[in-house]
């Protein structure tokens, strides 16, 4: 099977061979890994990479396969276009500005239609006994702000689009 | 001399699990109380007894002191533990114990309820003879006031609240245009936290560390002190990770400030364990900053190398023991440092990360201890702090200690959630933290340091791909059962190979 | 002076997983080998790099001394720990690694060779000084030679095996009676054994203690023995729990036992750790018993009480370093015990009990360390010996250790397996072990008591009610998917409850 | 639900009904029990019975629920009929000796058609580098014995008959 990744803007394309039980062999640019993989969970996995052993976390989304040994994460992505679109700053101009955590809302610090800069505060978020503010990931215009102070929020809601 | 029978312990998580286990080497009865988001927790399921506490609001459940109360006379319980957190700081708590005649593990309420008060304490500590930071020794008063007084002390200064801690009501000010409005802002925070918008003015140390003594006292005035404890690992005023001995002050500090945590402690009449915290500037001069009156989330780094249970030690004083040793019989040995894992992705910002435990495997060996709160399928509550385990590493030297902690981390595997243990092997790589060199500075500091590349970018994309391909599997098969003929399923690889 | 970069790790399970973390603590490359049974065990996760050897019958894998030594030299490993077991004690191992210029972490074959024959270990013990157990230096040539020496010595008597241990070729013999057709059984058993019949004769200790010195040997003659271990809790001649200090000996003992331990090894020209085994007979006299050429089981108890970690002391040993500390410098404190615990049914007659562990939690908390070769998702393979996690407490005291260990204990959850855990609650309340007061009959008089009947007949029952319920629930959900008529569902429960 | 169990020759019954999520009420003679219980695993149970807390481990069979509580075992029986002939030590005439470990013949120690008493030798069995006697349950004659050494055999295996 052939699969193509960027990561740091560098394209990597492998070929992977399945073979017996979870034995695979890995081919990139005419070099050849022999890999046992054991998954520990679905997202946790036991690699023996040429003998090398690695315990890694690789959750997936869309557009990524972010990878996390030791201390690192290798945000190692699906596609050429986000990868490169990435490397040259160009974001879509609309963007949705989600959060990974359930909490509740502690306070909102502008209101819609504000226009803020990247970085700022728009939103505090509390869980966990800790406070959280929510900034803007660039400069733009805050629409579609629905929550209030004392909501509570799942993992994903959109919490505000930028303009 | 009382000798008690059953202990309830009015907390949850690693340090309910941490009381339970000195009970039980007492032979003492444990009794656990539990929200219903903790019913299958692990300090329910290492208790003797277990009695529900109802919703998970922490108002409802740890800090309903009522409730708590009920359930101790109705088990017959003779002593309560408080932990930290919740009620272990709360003087209407231990007041209602006493009134009840449940014995309070900590100090009476007098001395709990004065330590609470950060101006009246100042003044207590001052006329003992104890080393404060210089500034105010009671609230300002108005604004004028203000200004005088943080002129005669100089910039730059903070700005804290009289009547509590926390960072809640704290300001930095580094120069006097900033005075007024740092006043104002934290003064209705300070309101807002604490019912009470008094602030007063200290002193800001620079490049300062934060060492703390642990101190023992039995009911027959008898204190010593078990030697300090590094505290300067910190990120947003939280520590993250301590040690003792400090690599920073030598033995003449270290006995001085242990002879000044007792005097300070004698001097308000305080009883059982209790820590007493000094800001120490550059030139190791050491200021008194508060008291902490309860067990510490970092005591188990002191019982590494004095060998002493803590815990065990406040029931003893509790029941009324005097205390088994003398000052000269502390005799601490090695290195110990703690790291407390939180449930927080240390790649984003440190959100917080509850949610299920899916797969846990915790270190061991030689010179490792575990003190954790969770289990594996438990799930971790968003209503509590997000202390999962202190990984505790003991060595004869710092070195050992440190090279221990760090392969004990890389055991260490939480999976379900998100957790800071990638955060602490950064720290523990760290030049300055293996020279010993750092103050309460250091993280701010690291988390604008670029992380080094290396040379595992393949390893990663292999993963990926492994992953990528398991993934396919998982979902070919469970759109095709294995029944449907070989053919289908192959074509249905080829479409989606080409998309990926 | 070596300093060695790679360390191949010739062995399996909890001593793998043991040597690993010194390694890593060391800043060494730890290098594991593991059979197919094994691809998923815990010293192949924590190991850097790791090498199959293969289908899983120990002389395909861990005993295939040419596999193995192909591996080290691919991998470039420049020394070899054999951890106990498999090669750990065999000459022809240690002699190939000479050969290939691989250093093994042990003594040199020369000793090695010699300490596994018996008779020849005891005749060079005796020249030495050492104090050995009354009976022949030589193997019994014949039978008339058979009964002078055993009347020369008195009965009861033991017959043992000259070319090995473990119990093979050993008999007890009680009278004059059994002599001849016990000589005859031992002789044959020895052949079957070690290809040598020869057998020789030892005076029976009654009542015995199996008390054993640790030392350790640096390559230029400086040795320092690390006090005893106190191992007479045995079953079938297999130690299960351990103790240090031994609640028997004086401090005079200990002392004398060291010294002449220490000669032993000098004697023999021994490197490296090594651990020199006694009886101890009821007046306290003891006798050479044998030497374990290797790091032992229960070596934890020793680093427990010292503070010395014994791997690492092996490790430096090898790599040319003196000893770094003196016999002055050995100072243990306080008490240690190990339980193995073992993958066998103790309701069963500890029939084993292999199988897939289906859920693991390990404890914690202060003075508890886990030394274990187990992930939970691991098959426990039938192919290799039971034991699967060494718990070990410290205390202060022999009573804080007992206490903690009971605890921790209770806390262990290993499901999926049957483990002796149960087993081991029952010493640990008997209370001629709590008076220390046991030898290595202990056991065999335990498992004939009945155990003290309980009040919790009820709670047995109830869960038994629970577990039926629960199976009930489970049956017919599985039968009729929720989609069906509640009405059905609830016939079939009706039809079920007048089967119960 | 109406359930009977018979424990050391005493009979219980006991009425258990099942409340909101894991929690039962259970009544025994009048007394009644309030009961937690969650399931570690299939056999592991956390039950906490009025506020007690225990950690059970219950394997169960056709005709019994053995019931591990610290060092002690219960063997929880579903039907009178056995655990009084068990009372009365009256034993089927014709019995199997199964094994409940997979394992290896290392010896056969006797022959078909060969009297045995109480607690002989009839065969070892080598699992895990520990020999293993299996002795025979009671006195009789050994029938059936089809295994040799160097066999293999699986765990349930039915090794012999005792007529």
């Amino acid at each position: 099977m052939k699969l193509s990744f960027w990561l740091n803007g560098k394209q990597y394309n492998l070929n992977l061979e399945p073979q017996v039980k979870n034995i695979f062999v890995i081919n990139y640019e005419g070099k050849i890994f022999e890999v046992v993989a054991t998954f520990i969970t679905e997202e946790e996995i036991l690699l023996i990479i040429n003998n090398r052993v690695y315990n890694v976390l690789v959750q997936s989304n869309s557009t990524a396969h972010n990878v996390i040994i030791g201390e690192r994460k290798y945000q190692v992505e699906k596609r050429a276009s986000l990868a490169s679109a990435r490397e040259q700053k160009i974001i879509s101009k609309k963007s949705e500005v989600k959060i990974t955590m359930p909490g509740k809302v502690v306070a909102v610090q502008v209101e819609n239609g504000a226009q803020v800069k990247e970085g700022q505060a728009v939103l505090i978020l509390e869980a966990m006994k800790m406070q959280n503010e929510i900034k803007a990931p660039r400069d733009g215009r805050v629409a579609n702000l629905k929550v209030k102070p004392g909501d509570t929020v799942e993992a994903g809601t959109v919490l505000f689009t930028l303009d | 001399m009382k000798k008690f029978k059953k202990i309830l312990i009015a907390n949850r998580g690693e340090i309910a699990v941490r009381i339970i286990r000195t009970c039980r080497e007492m032979g003492l009865i444990p009794v656990a109380v539990y929200s219903e988001v903790d019913s299958q927790a692990l300090h329910v399921r290492l208790a003797e007894e277990a009695y529900p506490l109802g919703e998970a609001a922490p108002a409802a459940s740890y800090l309903n002191i009522e409730k708590i109360i009920t359930i101790a006379k109705k088990c017959q319980a003779e002593a309560i533990h408080p932990g930290y957190g919740f009620l272990a700081e709360n003087h209407h708590f231990v007041r209602r114990c006493e009134e009840e005649g449940i014995i309070f593990i900590g100090p009476p309420s007098g001395p709990m309820e004065l330590l609470g008060l950060k101006t009246i304490s100042r003044q207590k500590m001052k006329e003992a003879g104890v080393p404060i930071i210089p500034g105010t020794l009671e609230p300002i008063k108005n604004e004028k006031e203000l200004i005088e007084q943080a002129e005669a002390i100089g910039f730059p200064l903070l700005l804290k609240a009289s009547a509590g801690g926390g960072g809640k009501g704290l300001r930095l000010v580094r120069q006097k245009e900033e005075l007024l409005s740092a006043f104002r802002l934290a003064a209705s925070e300070a309101q807002a936290s604490f019912g009470d918008p008094s602030v007063y003015l200290e002193k800001y140390i620079d490049e300062p560390h934060h060492i703390e003594i642990q101190i023992l006292v039995d009911n027959y005035g008898q204190a010593v002190y078990l030697g300090e404890r590094e505290c300067s690992m910190q990120r947003r005023y939280q520590k993250i990770l301590e040690e003792t001995p400090s690599p920073f002050i030598d033995d003449n500090i270290r006995r001085r400030m242990g002879e000044i945590a007792v005097a300070a402690a004698r001097s308000i009449g305080y009883r059982n364990a209790g820590t007493v915290e000094f800001i120490v500037d550059k030139n190791k001069n050491f200021y008194f900053l508060e008291v902490n009156a309860r067990l510490q989330v970092e005591h188990p780094i002191t019982e590494m190398v004095t060998g002493i249970d803590l815990v065990r030690a406040q029931i003893e004083i509790a029941q009324g023991n005097p205390l088994p040793f003398t000052q000269e019989q502390i005799k601490p040995q090695g290195h110990a440092i703690e790291c407390r894992i939180m449930a927080e992705d240390p790649f984003q910002n440190f959100l917080p990360s509850p949610g299920k435990i899916l797969y846990l495997h915790r270190p061991g060996g030689p010179g490792i201890r575990d003190d954790s709160g969770i289990v594996e399928g438990y799930v971790v509550p968003i209503e509590y702090d997000a202390l999962l385990s202190k990984l505790i590493a003991w060595g004869r030297t710092r070195d050992e200690a440190i090279l221990r902690l760090r392969r004990a981390l890389r055991e260490y595997q939480i999976y379900g959630i998100k957790t800071t243990i990638p955060f602490f092997l950064r720290i523990l790589d760290h030049p300055d933290f293996l020279a010993g060199n750092y103050n309460t500075h250091f993280l701010e500091r690291l988390e604008k340091e670029p992380l080094v590349a290396t040379d595992e970018d393949l390893v990663a994309v292999i993963a990926a791909a492994v992953k990528a391909y398991h993934d396919l599997k998982k979902e070919t098969s469970a759109v095709w059962p294995t029944k449907s003929h070989p053919w289908k399923l192959m074509g249905r690889i080829e479409l989606l190979r080409s998309r990926l």
